[in-house]
């Protein structure tokens, strides 16, 4: 699936729930599966700042395809990110450079977020496509 | 007694919803909300006399610097200061706090110590730090006990004939502790040693008086005591403030200017260079009044009952872990449940209206004694009731249960 | 064009009466008045939003953030800032200035040479008096002529390599003179020297954009353009500013603190330490947003016009003799009538409901080369008009009579 | 006369005054006959602060009597002193130690005086105490 098709699909199944409290469930619940990375990964380099809670994020490139790989010691955290890999594993650099972020406002998380939260998940995503960056410069080498 | 319930109508922020909840606002220690006649002594100042101080022969400037001046003398009067020359207005405890370590950079020098405690506040670190840096003068920790409270036995042993300054709090913001900052004055007093206290959580919960503490400097927030943001009590002993250097150059603070010399007024001018927040010092002295009406010992009463009960109830739900568990406590308590991450909790409970803090709330050495990441606070004023506590309770219970 | 009667019917304190006089208000330059919505955006901010930002994870603490840094941003495109890491808010102009002059402390050295105008403020002058005592850098002084212009032939000369900063305001507070201040940068820059620009008596009156003027640092005070007292706006070029050290260490503008090493946080936060005045920069915003609606150009078009009326009208009255006639001036005259003191005409004419300046203006330096006392001074809002220098002059005129 | 006397006559002069206009022609007037100080006594020393014009104030005792003498560069300020001499010219030191001085607000000037004013005119009693304390002790040697 295409990150846009992908992204139109979480902002369907969010749309099911009617108050910020089943949201915040299902987050929960996501935030549970999250693709973990591995603790040899959890490094002081992988730490995304502007968080209250520490938040790790790491990469790996296989066939053209970036995965991503995370965790969190607060739950809620773990949940955005891991909205975040859903919609970014297995997608071309290119294409992640490219993509636009507005689901997270539709699906009506932003308002609950508090700022320093809200700080942190531009933080996530600046990460994210720093690792695209990366990857496709090697890649077009 | 006062009736406190009467008292809310005083606070409109308290009517405010918050996702279709009533607002329960439990982070006074971060800021407290503003009663009616505080809100409308600034709209009456910049209805009626709006004016720059001191330097106008005109009507606004006269009866804008007699309400000015008169306010310096409430909060001589509040404290118990000798002098209106020992009370500067600052913008806040941090910069008060700056402008005295500032004092003492041509003081001190290598081999100097200055102390200070586990449990302050970042703002009663970094310029300390700052200045140990600037002046090679060396930072000694009073470490704190299990239950948050300074180690008085090892703060006898770190002070010396080397100890130049002690900085301490009065009561901690993350933890609620009060310290037992007269003896601690006493102590540093025989090596002729300064203190300066840290009151901004003291000052909102029970009465304070420079004299009886014999305290070199005193600092405050207007902000924490239902005044406005932007203002800062610094008391300083006369004799002292005269011998330290000006902080900032500006008007006001000079006798004279040419290009070669400058001679800096006398007290409290010196200090309070460029114009001042003039609204909100004023209306910071309405704040005064406003929790002097009230009476201190009503206050402090009625808070230990809030504190008390939330407590009790507290300590009822699985898993909570309170930090700070002294004696002498005031208005605040940090917890966390389980393994949950304070944030989760604070962003869950958020929805539902209840306020509170979580994080290392500017004090990560505490966090750090603890090795916890941050903790939930809870913090209390005079408004807050009862039911409200009941209230935070059970959605902390929703919280825990939506989030194991 | 705006039709500035309407425009009084916004600013509550005009109908303020003195002395049984409807009050005058031509003290501009010492603090402006201030307007409905700038009053009620305070009453706004406490009754709805008050909360301690950046912090918190709650509600109120979220909308009080997003206010106060969309504030940020307005001020960021008003000036034309490259980004919102290059404003800073302070507690005013005098508190800007002391910081970059802080900022200074570890590069200067004897040798170096700092160069100011002799058209100064004091906020613009001990402050980097100061810094000189500290650092052995000397001050050099550009001179003024009898018209109150900077002689920018002997700035040229005072340039050289040892030059390593520039300070200058935008408009003098009290001549009005408008300086040359993009030749002065320019020029400065030739020898890499840094400028900063004091713009307290500018930015009110005109509009000012930092990227085209290439400034270093640019500096005023809310409470001059009908914001709140206790609001300063400091903009630095992102680069230059990354590289001072702090000036105030606190809460909020550090990343790490442990007792042995604190790691600082990014910019804007780096300067703004502790609890800044969250409602007086959230009510400058307004204020900002209230004089573009009006629009700077407008309001410059008609503070010429009674700039040029105020100033026929004085010159007609016998012995008057003006201070500062440049041609390019703003908003503000400086006078004396024949051996009159100024201090006399003052209170007479306050009696009589017009509100004036007298004294030297925070700028003894100018006084000096007048070899005057001082002067009385009157300055300019848009809210004043023809009829008020009508009264002015009458009250002038009686003033005379009585005191000749 | 007695310092009380003084001042109660003074008070009765400008109760005569409706407006505060009067009161401060009578002022200048007053301020137009001040006992002047002698050019070489105008030193920095004699110089009293605190006012936004310069006061001189010196005084000599005679007699067991104080005699003041005073100038300034702006006329409203001299007619302010002017009453003060007027007031202590010619006391003995102790009186003038123990004296009270509040016919100022009785005259009903304070209000009109600026801060600035007022305080100088504090500043103006003080020396003149300060004068009449120096006497006193050399008196009494
Ligand atoms: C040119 C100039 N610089 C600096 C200042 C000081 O501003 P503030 O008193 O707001 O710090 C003023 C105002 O008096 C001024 O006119
Ligand atoms: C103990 C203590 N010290 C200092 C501060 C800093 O006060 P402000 O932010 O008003 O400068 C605070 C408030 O957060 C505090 O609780």
């Amino acid at each position: 699936m295409e990150i846009i098709e992908i992204q139109n699909e979480i902002v369907d199944e969010f749309n099911m729930f009617d108050s910020w409290m089943e949201k915040y469930e299902y987050l929960i619940d996501l935030g549970k599966n999250i693709p973990k990375i591995s603790n040899e990964n959890k490094t002081d380099d992988n730490i995304i700042k502007g968080c209250q809670s520490k938040v790790w994020l790491h990469a790996t490139e296989d066939n053209g395809k970036v995965n991503f790989f995370a965790d969190s010691d607060a739950i809620i955290t773990k949940g955005i990110i891991s909205l975040l890999i859903r919609t970014f594993s297995g997608q071309k650099p290119q294409d992640i450079i490219e993509s636009n972020l507005d689901f997270i406002d539709k699906i009506g998380l932003r308002q609950h977020l508090s700022p320093n939260r809200a700080n942190g998940l531009n933080n996530m995503i600046k990460k994210i496509k720093f690792y695209a960056i990366g990857f496709n410069k090697k890649i077009n080498e | 007694m006062k009736d406190f319930e009467l008292i809310r109508k005083d606070f409109p922020i308290l009517e405010a919803k918050v996702n279709g909840h009533h607002l329960i606002y439990l982070d006074n220690a971060a800021t407290s909300q503003t009663p009616n006649c505080v809100i409308d002594s600034i709209s009456d100042y910049y209805k009626n006399l709006n004016s720059n101080i001191h330097r106008g022969v005109h009507f606004l400037s006269q009866k804008a610097t007699e309400k000015y001046e008169n306010t310096r003398k409430k909060f001589k009067d509040h404290l118990n200061a000798n002098s209106t020359k020992e009370i500067i207005f600052t913008s806040g405890t941090t910069h008060s706090i700056n402008l005295i370590a500032n004092g003492f950079i041509n003081s001190l020098k290598p081999g100097d110590e200055i102390i200070v405690s586990q449990l302050e506040h970042h703002s009663n670190i970094v310029p300390w730090q700052m200045l140990s840096e600037k002046t090679g003068a060396k930072m000694k920790v009073i470490p704190m006990n299990n239950l948050g409270e300074l180690d008085i036995k090892i703060y006898e042993k770190l002070l010396s004939n080397k100890t130049k300054v002690v900085f301490v709090n009065h009561v901690s913001n993350a933890l609620g502790t009060v310290n037992p900052i007269k003896k601690i004055i006493e102590k540093a007093h025989r090596y002729d040693a300064k203190v300066l206290i840290d009151g901004a959580q003291a000052v909102p919960h029970f009465h304070v008086d420079v004299t009886e503490l014999d305290v070199d400097f005193y600092v405050c927030s207007a902000h924490k005591f239902c005044g406005p943001t932007g203002v800062g009590i610094l008391y300083g002993k006369q004799r002292i403030l005269e011998e330290l250097p000006p902080y900032q150059g500006g008007g006001e603070m000079i006798d004279e200017v040419t290009f070669e010399k400058t001679t800096y007024a006398d007290l409290p001018n010196k200090f309070e260079p460029g114009t001042p927040n003039i609204a909100g010092v004023i209306a910071s002295g309405v704040a005064l009044d406003y929790i002097n009406d009230i009476g201190l010992d009503n206050i402090k009463k009625y808070e230990d009952k809030l504190l008390a009960y939330a407590t009790k109830k507290l300590k009822e739900i699985n898993g909570v872990k309170i930090y700070g568990e002294s004696e002498n406590k005031t208005s605040v308590i940090s917890f966390n449940i389980g393994d949950i991450h304070p944030y989760d909790i604070g962003s869950v409970i958020d929805n539902m209206g209840v306020a509170v803090r979580t994080g290392h709330h500017c004090a990560q050495p505490i966090m750090d004694y603890f090795k916890i990441p941050g903790t939930i606070r809870i913090s209390f004023c005079f408004y807050n009731n009862f039911e409200e506590i009941d209230i935070l309770i059970d959605s902390l219970k929703k919280a825990v249960r939506m989030l194991s």
